[in-house]
């Protein structure tokens, strides 16, 4: 099937900027997003999990924008504008996409 | 003996023998868990149940002066104790002015869970005290990390605390459910009590035993992933900011001529340290800070302490200079 | 008088407040949030105690030929009222064909909570109402979602409805539970209650209350993001058209011989607008329809509306009607 | 009669009716489904509830040569099952060595909803049993799987036990529980449950009514997906091996003196088959042996099995042989 | 190590939508995937999150299927024509696996 | 913005085998990673749902490593002794990412 180039963004952030995050995003005309629950994981700062923990200070999201290439700075400057002094990862993978009139 | 008495019978109840088995199995890497949602659920249903027997309480009491003081006493405390914290700690362990800050927040902040069973305990004892103790806890959650921002403002570091922030703070989940079920109950009253009594008031005390179960288990979790954190420094300091923070709430529940129940919850909430609100807002405010230090010290010294020793010392003195 | 009073009475019950505080939290944008697990937890527990509690009243009380009567008068009722709202939609409002059959059949289909309040508010009045009116609750959750998709084929829009989405419809999973657990209790009866009282009785009111906290917080939530959708012409309709639908209920009830609370049930299943399955349905069958639209319609205009006044008003005129 | 009387009985449970709308549910490929959160949440209350008691009752009853006993044999059941199990496949199915070792497993441990559906018609019937027997439930949730990995190593495939394995398979989430709670129990007696009675004692068999329901969803979907591994040899063996489970711990509950309900609650747990903490152990410790085979076995046939007939025959037999 | 050349196909589809694609994908011999759970998103149709909801209608879920190359279009075919209607997002990155005979 | 090539490893494995696979992962000095929960999925050993289950034997996780390009074989090595014997999927995507000196 005919398919299109697009960027497939990955950032995996504390689950208390979430929000701070996906305005960001919006307000940078980035409006397609998919956010993804997080189980766990370890980094520089420690092995954690979600499990039974009532705070939200514990976790984190990942959230995923499949975007079109030439939006890709665009987001990334969004992204990092929130995700600078904390802890996460942010990731970009080229992608094809089925039905580019979407992104 | 008094003490000890108290101190026995506490350990071996129920909710402290339900935490202790979290805290073993946890230790012990079992790989027994209580799912998030279940938790959370959990303390939904602690929050709302304790804020509206605290609401109908004062619609039978009726408003008084005294709620008032102790209100403003509450936020007073909140404000206050994080400095102190955060002087003991610069002096007693090598903390960065900014975790050290972090830290001092959690501790002028409370633990409703710790409240909770601290009402659990007077309950055994046959003790009443005051409906609207839980609003004082509500008022004391949030002044605390103000201190904290500000303390960290001071020295240059940390962010401006912007709109976003400040309602995170004030309308944070668990404020608001405490609050607002605290005035639902006040609304309906002792008729509104009758019909969610089955659900609200019975199943309390057995609910309480699986979230401290849970809380045992993260609490172990916590301290087999933080070991190399727990200096004896910060030990120290975890036990003994507790009883500072009690010493003061039972000035102030002194001060204000509250009975022995409620002079005992006020020494409760100056010792016990957040463990849901201030980390969250810490992580926005303070990203720089590390979080398996407050969260370690907060969950994994003082929390257990207040639960198994603390909560019989602050009965017994809190008798003791009520002359209760 | 009495319809204020009774007004009054059911704004200050602990399940209106409930509601409402979630709809703040909500509002003010603060981070409460029911776990989604816990939210559908509670609704299975609700969907199954109402609909054992049903079917042992059926068992006690006998099959009569008034609950025939009434099934098949709950199912033509909601086959019917979608084409008197798609009427009014088309008249009213700007909607599309397909988005005006997409609300019209939430409006003929039913909300199991909203029922779930009303029996609350009989109990409060202290008025029996018919076991089985559960049994037509769940009758009425499909047809409407046939009259709609009718609706849409006359267009020519829309899909066939295969065998999957038939099954689907008829066998979703809030309609077996209702019938299954209503069919359990009639099987069982007092004997099967009575071992189970303690979890689907008594602590039936509270839990009614955190849910109905979890529904403010998703009608608050919804409400903020579709703020837009929220048109005169639109909101017109979600207060006009439960009126509408309590009228016929009403005339059925009376025309079935009902008492006043079957009759009341019966105006509130002809009011209430499905959030659950019709939705689902829609989003299969229709899926060029607009989700906000129906999902604000149904949520955030007509379910609260129905809470705060609707239930007063039906009971009142279910009385005058009835001569109750 | 005595039997058939008792099995309608049990039928018509609304525990046993709860497992059989689910398992409708399932096989008629309803949506409804209880998340997974919920179900262990059920799954952790019921071990906390049944454990507690239990320890409770040996509280009041005092400790027992006749206790220690019963965990012996309980053990050394528990791990010669599995060999009568392994023969049995090896004969009447063509399963591997492998696949045959990992049921085998299932059927040496227990399934503790049995057991609890078991004290279940034993309340019904107005029968006692001695509060311990839940701690037998726990000493036979091991051996068989040492014994089945035993076959296994026997044979050349299969991994060594490593110092991970054992600790996951002795501090498994359901065993730590279930002694964990049972200890407390036993620690804060008849006080101790006084203060957590209404959590649970009274909701206990709605729960269990829930938890059922949930199960007959599991193991409904479980048959659906699996439907080409029931050959007649496995069905068989499904069915008569929980027999000859029951017949040895029938025999145990005589040697040992045991009373009637007691030993009725031998049997059921001879009965058996784990789901939950065998097929863990077997996914990590023999990752070749096909789960879907054991999974099936265990939930699909011989549970409904010991749920709808096999309590009623157990109690029958457990009369007889101790003539209560 | 050893990998081969594979693609990774994310379909981030409706819940309500879940078996009626995994029942086209096997029916398109396509056995393999995964489903992920969403905890919320932005798009188009606008802002959702899962939290406490009921009901099925307002969550999606993603759906991570790898195959080998020359399976790719049937793939898309198959998701393609569930999805075409509804909500939803389709994307192909090139990835590497283990065990090639396994897919 | 500056990007830096990294490799993005997912292995989606059983549940009952995280935390060998995440000790494993630790003890080759590969110390980040996420854990994503995992709804459902089909392959060989057929398809699952993770929906009412109460055990740990049914379900998987999906743990998604982000690594160096040159530290790639140690992890795909660490992960595979854990994986061989058992179901579950390895796959590696080539990626850029902000922030490389986290890496
Ligand atoms: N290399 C990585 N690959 C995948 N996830 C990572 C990686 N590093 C960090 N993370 C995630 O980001 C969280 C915070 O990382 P850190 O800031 O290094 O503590 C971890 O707990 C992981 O969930
Ligand atoms: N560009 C995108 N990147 C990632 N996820 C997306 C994107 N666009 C849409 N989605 C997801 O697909 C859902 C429906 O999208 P839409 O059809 O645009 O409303 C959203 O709620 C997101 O979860
Ligand atoms: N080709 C694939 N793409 C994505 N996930 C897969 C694939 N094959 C297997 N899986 C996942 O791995 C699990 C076990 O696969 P298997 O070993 O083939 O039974 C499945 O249930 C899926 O969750
Ligand atoms: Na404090
Ligand atoms: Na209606
Ligand atoms: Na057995």
């Amino acid at each position: 099937m005919k398919t299109h180039p697009a960027k497939r963004v990955e950032i995996t952030i504390e689950e208390i900027m979430e929000t701070r995050l996906t305005t960001a995003l919006l307000k940078a005309d980035v409006t397609g997003f998919t956010v993804l629950p997080v189980k766990g994981g370890s980094g520089r700062s420690g092995h954690w999990t979600r499990a039974g923990q009532v705070g939200r200070a514990g976790g984190m999201v990942s959230v995923v924008c499949i975007v079109r290439p030439d939006r890709l700075d665009t987001l990334l400057e969004a992204a990092f504008a929130v995700v600078e002094p904390h802890i996460g990862v942010v990731s970009v993978t080229d992608c094809e996409v089925l039905r580019a009139e979407r992104f | 003996m008094d003490l000890i008495d108290l101190a026995i019978g506490n350990l071996t109840s129920p909710i402290i023998l339900s935490f202790a088995l979290g805290l073993f199995a946890a230790l012990a890497r079992s790989d027994l868990s209580v799912p998030e949602a279940v938790a959370k659920g959990m303390s939904i249903y602690l929050l709302f149940a304790i804020g509206f027997k605290g609401g109908v309480a004062v619609n039978e009491a009726g408003f008084s002066a005294t709620l008032v003081g102790a209100l403003v006493a509450g936020g007073v405390l909140s404000a206050a104790l994080p400095f102190v914290a955060y002087l003991m700690l610069r002096a007693m362990t090598k903390l960065s002015a900014l975790d050290a800050a972090a830290v001092a927040a959690h501790y002028g902040s409370i633990s409703i869970v710790t409240f909770v069973a601290g009402t659990s305990v007077l309950d055994s004892a046959g003790l009443a005290y005051d409906g609207w103790m839980v609003a004082v806890a509500a008022v004391m959650e949030a002044p605390a990390i103000l201190s904290a921002l500000w303390l960290v403002a001071r020295s240059g570091a940390g962010r401006s605390v912007d709109g976003d922030l400040w309602r995170e703070i004030l309308l944070n989940g668990s404020i608001v459910l405490l609050i607002g079920s605290f005035v639902i109950g006040w609304i309906t009253g002792t008729d509104g009590l009758t019909r969610i009594a089955s659900f609200i008031v019975s199943p309390f005390q057995g609910v309480l035993c699986l979230f401290l179960l849970d809380m045992g288990l993260v609490a172990g979790r916590g301290l087999r992933n933080s070991r190399d954190v727990l200096r004896p420094g910060l030990l120290a300091f975890g036990i003994l900011m507790p009883l500072i923070g009690a010493m003061a709430g039972g000035v102030a529940g002194v001060a204000l001529g509250l009975g022995t129940g409620s002079t005992m919850l006020f020494m409760v909430l100056g010792a016990s340290a957040s463990y849901i609100a201030v980390p969250a807002a810490m992580r926005v405010a303070l990203p720089e800070a590390n979080p398996s230090i407050y969260l370690t010290m907060s969950l994994g010294v003082t929390f257990p302490f207040n639960l198994t020793l603390g909560l019989a010392i602050y009965l017994s003195v809190a008798r003791l200079i009520t002359g209760g």
